[in-house]
């Protein structure tokens, strides 16, 4: 099974350092990951996107017909992948950047203030790591949350950055926890 | 670059500059543009470090220029860039395979013709495999289909490169170069052949007669006897060099061709078709030039339908029908950043079984 | 005296028309915009003076400034 | 209540692609403004670079041709030596304009070409993610030079295109100007404007080189950027008219 | 030119010239290289009496560029070079087909690859017609086998690239260029369609919207359909634009395949063959992109072999090959000035037979 | 008796291809002397342009490599940054060098290369028959500015590179000679050692541009030739030192 | 039945205007010329040379195999071209700038000292235009006087040089019929 | 004291070693050379003052110069 990860939002957001967090961390427990950003002009002063696509096994193609996890930090992002999410897509929105509700009404749309939970990490740039928590509390199948903390661990190699990615991290599955709980 | 179990997760376009440092490529000139953007910084950084030469040239002309005075300085040597700018390379492309000087070049193809975009693209195969620039040669070229084979066949272009003495082209394409995935680092090439010294390399004239390194024959008759020569290097690449790779051929009645990533989309394509029970086989030419056409004469023997799938309007097609000119050659294709998807693959089989 | 009005939805938010107006009372909104980004906006109309400093700066043409003839 | 400042004439409703704080923005409404007071919006054709202006013509709102990276000089003098009775100018990046095109730059001044050129001087490449320029600083870092740029290093020194195509016999008018702020914003409009005057009145080759912010390349908020180029760019760059004729 | 009965003598080089000035060309812009350099000088003369605009560029580069703006602002428009400048046009080229400008571009083929040499060649057949620049592109492509044909096919060339908005490239040798023969002053192209008008071109947004003539096309999915159209345009040029010439071949059974000087001198071949009681006939393409392969696979009905000779190591053969799948195709060939003569066509047409 | 004046040895024994009266001749002469003067055949390493003196290696008994026409100063580049122990020259024509090949030379001037030029200026293109170079002066008949060279026609003014380059911070010497009678030739001389010898002591980029002879498009007797450089050229280009560091 | 003819001197002795003569007065007799010059850098310096095709209809191949008749006006031409001559081929040589004999013996010579002949004539640089009037004299078949002498009128409006060129071209003529008479 | 030895058949005949001779001895042969042309000959070689501008200007190095020691 392979599963396909869209995130989305501004540049500067993270999008682009998260998923790569999320293939190296595939990887890490011996997964195959790939990881496809946009590049070049199409970034400029608008909406970056980067896919992930994780599998068991060796992924043959590394295109992504249709998500089955959308990481969505802005209302852009929303406007312009909502269309091509799979049906009962996963979609971890940023309520603090969104201002209107999906159109589709089959897919799971998770919101969450993420630059609100960031700051209170004290790093308005850790919405995306807040955004990771919220995604391994939901599909714990996905990735362990063991490999995620050792690749923080990893990543930043310490100080401040790694305390508050923690943080950012368990804020993320506490939110989900709280809301199942 | 993040190891675990010597498998890192790396981009097409890293894993061919790490190549091309651990080729021992001492020299590397370019210029930017996307989506090769990631190679020219990589070795930004990573040339210094190893004590070797980097620059940014003031384009692509300059930057291919440059290539051939370290060529013929003797040291390895790189260019990369993608279309537009590979067009531009084209004199000087045409000089380092007259003046018979090594050299790699990586294109990383976008969509064109003109500026056209930045996604990716495989309508670069004519000017690779034709020479696009002018008199007759060739380049031998190789296409990467996935991150860590980009890596290799860097590698693999410096040992053909010096071997043969001849630019050699790696054509990877955007997918390939942007995307990341676990890749071995390379270390070895695996071209078997040991490597000819360069005595014809200029480090002034000490205790030897003085070497000039030209591709200029006016005297009449001279530069026909060169082309001659580099016939017969054409000729010997043709006989040794031809590589692909194959998928689930063994029993195939059809036959998918599909070269870089398109190969891989292929191969997608090739797995949904014998789910359905259609016997699918894959051929994916390596080496663009020379094509693979023994190993694709002898794998379509019993193949009954070709489909050829590229990221273009059909340029490899003419590669396949000039090796198999008895057999009905199908296509698929799209450019301009368009891609042949899985099941658009699968479906132009269906209706061809 | 004069007025200033501002294209909310064209606003990147860069605040250079606030930085660079003489009488600051250009700020932030706190909501967003379509774009999904705080938007300059006007604290007191009253207070500009028509100098067309923001306009001037502003790298997106979202202001406009009006005075009394 | 009358307008006193509003969005010229030539310059589309649209928004463009730019990031925030981009002194593209600016520059572009400075050369619709210009267009619009010179009445020439249906004689004007304009030529878009390849850089982060690419899309220039998605923007203005009159001719535009595109050329290839480096080549809108060459380009230019092929449509104005067609159309004699048009004003053609050129919109040009450091990249582009100074690096791969200086040879058509440089020659097309010579030749004393009746064109105006808007020269945006960034101290980088913007389109293809922050590389050195021929115009970057020394000791700025960009993807391409990740230490800072260093002479020493072969990495050559900031190129100053104004003062050396002021040499030129063929060249009426240049000048330096910058974005940094509303003051000299002015004085660029100013200054682009004579630059098309001086077509309108065939007296040659004109440019006006402009310091202009890129927060995202430059790393730094716009308000910073602004700062940057008032302390920094200025001192390689100095501003000013160079040539006037 | 020296007049007489109304054939002048004149060399192919003036009358490319002559003729594009007949063709109402408006604007010509070349950089100086051998063997064309008769042409510039001679465009550098008559274009200023006809008050007209001639200017040497600083390089190919700027003058493919000019031509480019030229052509943006709706006017006929020229440039011409020999090999390595043609090599250095090539994004240039790219930019035109992508942005469905027309223009003319004149090679005057040298021997290559790299500086190579003065003499005739015809090694960039591959190059020209195989979209020698990134993208997928076509240019038609006109050889002129004679001095007169070289300006007939000037003219056309300015109407086909007219009429389908495309660069068109005459793609002469250096023995045309530089011969002097008898011809008839061009008038006419003989193109039969009627030129559409440029509400496209660049000429100040007067009553009309904004004009943006462009090959860029960033949005998802808009250079795919941009491909597409031009696909469609590359698909009405191979059904309408194909051209040749045919030599004895009524009740011919062997076959000689040559284009350019190549053809005239296996013309004298044949004559000599037909001395020998040989029914041998000559297929002279005159586009060599639209390769004219409906007329070829008429032609060769009857044919039991062919021969292809070109002043290269072997290019044009692959359109012969895929003309003609099943056949056997035999080649000689020389390049770097060197030419196949006719003795040494004969023989080899004579081993075959 | 002792030989007072004779062929370099770095100057093979064959006869050149230039027209009699030719200034490459005697410069590829002065390049032979300074280089065997430094004691450096060993180490030289020499660039051919293509222009009239694209078979300088046929000439010269060093170590030569061919460069595309306009492109020696990037092949340069290359050979002297992988050999930076070597001594490495170009030697380029006008239309070479200043006209295809501007950005080239500029940018290696500026990169401030460890490069020796020898530029050959004789105002024409000599190899392809006599057409305009950069260098070209006004009124000068060539085969592409067959009413003389015009600035109002469009073609340009006569391009000072000397001048030009010396503004830029890489470059460390620049001079102008000509080869119109013995005394400028020993000065000729002097000022090609003087930029071999920078090299040698990495100064940077060094350029001497030679005022050189072409009697056949110039359509002169040789002498004849040597008298127009002194009366007519100099005007345009004045001899001297222009830059020393 | 095509007549191939070499012609060869320096740079400046005319061989390109006197190739281009002929076949202009052969298209002006109705004949077929086809002409070809050696240009660019091999010009540089040396020997210049072009050649002549001559026939009385439409010629297929330009190119020159072994020349029928050779106009040899110095040294260099001759030692460049001896070996190509074809048998029997008539070699009209300027004896003033030759110093050695042809090596070949079945090839027939006519030599003149056709520097001095122009002197002669008020122009060192009608020696082409002598050589002309020899070809004419011992090839009548070849060119008719008259369109000769219409052609020397058209290309010379008038004045000093036309009537030099008249004068070499009579010269000729009468060198060969002296030797014959 | 001086003297010039001239290589003959190296000699294009171009004239510059005899119109910057000094002492004016350099003459244009009559007969010619290999390459066809009329070279430059000493007229009286002891009039040579070994200055060496023949040798300066020519272009084909066909000229040594030899002073006593
Ligand atoms: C031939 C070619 N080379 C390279 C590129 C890639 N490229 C696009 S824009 C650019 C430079 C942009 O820098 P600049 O001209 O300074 O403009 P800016 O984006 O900074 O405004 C480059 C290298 C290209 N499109 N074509
Ligand atoms: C790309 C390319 N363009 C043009 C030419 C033709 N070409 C050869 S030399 C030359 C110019 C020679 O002039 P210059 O550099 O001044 O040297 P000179 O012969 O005067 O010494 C030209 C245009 C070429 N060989 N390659
Ligand atoms: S016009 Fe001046 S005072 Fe008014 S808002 Fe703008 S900057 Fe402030
Ligand atoms: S300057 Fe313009 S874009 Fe920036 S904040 Fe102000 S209104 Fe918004
Ligand atoms: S990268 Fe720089 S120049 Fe480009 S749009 Fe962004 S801020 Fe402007
Ligand atoms: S053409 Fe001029 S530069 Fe070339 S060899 Fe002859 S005299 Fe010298
Ligand atoms: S050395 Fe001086 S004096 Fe002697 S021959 Fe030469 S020029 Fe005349
Ligand atoms: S200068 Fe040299 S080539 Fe010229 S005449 Fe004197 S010896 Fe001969
Ligand atoms: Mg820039
Ligand atoms: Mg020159």
């Amino acid at each position: 099974m392979i599963t396909e990860i869209l995130l989305s939002g501004f540049g500067g957001q993270g999008i682009m350092s998260l998923g790569k967090a999320l293939a190296s961390v595939a990887l890490k427990e011996g997964k195959y990951p790939i990881y496809f950003p946009s590049y070049g002009a199409e970034v400029r002063g608008g909406t970056a996107y980067c896919f992930v696509k994780i599998s068991e096994a060796f992924i043959a193609s590394p295109l992504i017909e249709n998500p089955d996890i959308a990481i969505i930090l802005n209302q852009p992002a929303l406007d312009k992948f909502e269309k091509g999410l799979k049906k009962r897509c996963l979609v971890i929105a940023n309520s603090d950047l969104i201002t209107r509700a999906p159109a589709r009404k089959d897919i799971q749309m998770v919101c969450a203030p993420l630059n609100a939970m960031a700051l209170e990490c004290g790093n308005a740039k850790v919405a995306n790591t807040v955004a990771l928590g919220i995604l391994i509390a939901l599909k714990p199948e996905l990735l362990k949350k063991e490999t995620i903390l050792e690749f923080l661990n990893e990543a930043f190699i310490s100080g401040e950055l790694l305390t508050q990615n923690i943080k950012a991290f368990n804020k993320g599955m506490e939110y989900v926890n709280a809301a199942k709980g | 670059m993040k190891k675990t179990n010597n498998k890192v997760l790396i981009s097409g376009n890293e894993a061919m500059a790490e190549a091309a440092i651990a080729a021992h490529c001492h020299f590397y000139a370019g210029y930017p543009i996307t989506p090769q953007n990631e190679l020219i910084a990589y070795m930004a950084k990573r040339m210094y470090q190893e004590n070797k030469i980097f620059i940014q040239a003031e384009s692509e002309l300059a930057a291919i220029n440059m290539v051939f005075g370290a060529s013929a300085a003797g040291y390895r040597a790189m260019t990369s860039s993608s279309s537009p700018g590979i067009s531009l390379k084209q004199e000087g492309i045409s000089y380092l395979a007259g003046a018979e000087l090594p050299a790699v070049i990586i294109n990383v193809m976008r969509g064109g013709p003109g500026l056209g975009n930045i996604a990716s693209g495989q309508s670069d195969y004519f000017q690779t495999t034709r020479g696009g620039g002018h008199g007759d040669y060739f380049t031998p070229a190789f296409a990467p289909a996935s991150v860590e084979e980009a890596g290799q066949l860097v590698c693999l272009s410096f040992d053909v490169a010096d071997y043969y003495r001849t630019p050699v082209v790696v054509l990877a394409d955007a997918i390939i170069g942007q995307m990341m995935e676990p890749a071995t680092p390379v270390i070895k090439s695996g071209f078997k052949k040991t490597m000819p010294s360069k005595p014809w390399a200029l480090a002034g004239a000490k205790n030897r007669a003085a070497n000039i390194v030209k591709s200029f024959f006016l005297q009449e008759g001279r530069l026909e006897m060169h082309n001659e020569l580099l016939k017969k290097k054409w000729d010997m690449l043709r006989k040794n060099e031809q590589r692909y790779h194959t998928y689930k051929v063994s029993d195939a009645t059809c036959l998918v061709v599909a070269y870089g990533s398109q190969a891989r989309i292929a191969r997608e394509a090739v797995d949904i078709l014998r789910e359905k029970r259609i016997r699918a086989g894959l051929f994916r030419p390596i080496s663009l030039w020379p094509y693979p056409e023994k190993g694709l004469r002898q794998v379509a023997k019993k193949i009954k339908r070709v489909l050829v799938v590229e990221q273009s309007l059909g340029q490899m097609i003419e590669d396949v029908r000039l090796s198999l000119p008895e057999k009905d050659i199908h296509f698929l294709g799209k450019a301009g950043g368009g891609i042949p998807r899985p099941q658009e693959i699968v479906q132009a089989l269906e209706k061809l079984v | 005296m004069g007025k200033v009005s501002i294209t909310k939805d064209a606003c990147k938010g860069c605040q250079l028309c606030i930085a660079f107006c003489p009488t600051k009372h250009l700020v932030l909104s706190r909501e967003l915009n379509k774009r999904g980004v705080r938007y300059a906006k006007a604290k007191e109309e009253t207070k500009c003076v028509a100098c067309g400093f923001c306009f001037l700066v502003c790298p997106d043409a979202c202001l406009e400034i009006y005075t009394e003839t | 209540m009358s307008k006193k400042f509003s969005r010229p004439q030539s310059l589309k409703e649209t928004s463009t692609h730019y990031c925030p704080g981009c002194g593209h923005g600016i520059l572009h409404r400075l050369v619709a403004e210009t267009i619009d007071e010179l009445g020439i919006r249906e004689q004007v054709i304009g030529i878009a670079p390849v850089g982060c202006a690419v899309v220039a013509y998605d923007y203005w709102d009159f001719d535009v041709c595109e050329a290839a990276h480096g080549r809108a000089l060459a380009v230019a003098t092929g449509i104005k030596r067609c159309r004699p009775d048009k004003i053609v100018f050129t919109y040009q990046g450091d990249g582009d304009l100074a690096s791969i095109g200086f040879a058509e730059t440089f020659h097309a001044a010579n030749r004393g070409e009746q064109l105006t050129c808007v020269f945006v001087n960034n101290a980088c490449y913007g389109m293809t993610g922050g590389q050195m320029a021929p115009t970057t600083l020394i000791g700025q870092k960009t993807a391409t030079t990740p230490r800072g740029r260093n002479p020493l290093f072969g990495e050559g020194w900031p190129i100053r295109v104004s003062e050396i195509l002021a040499g030129l016999e063929g060249v009426s008018f240049v000048a330096r100007t910058s974005l940094a702020n509303p003051k000299e914003i002015i004085n660029t409009a100013r200054c682009i404007k004579q630059a098309f005057s001086n077509q309108l009145e065939k007296k040659g080759f004109s440019l006006v080189e402009i310091l202009s912010p890129c927060p995202t390349v430059w790393q730094k908020e716009p308000l910073q950027a602004m700062k940057w180029i008032e302390e920094e760019m200025v001192k390689a760059f100095p501003l000013g008219v160079i040539k006037e004729r």
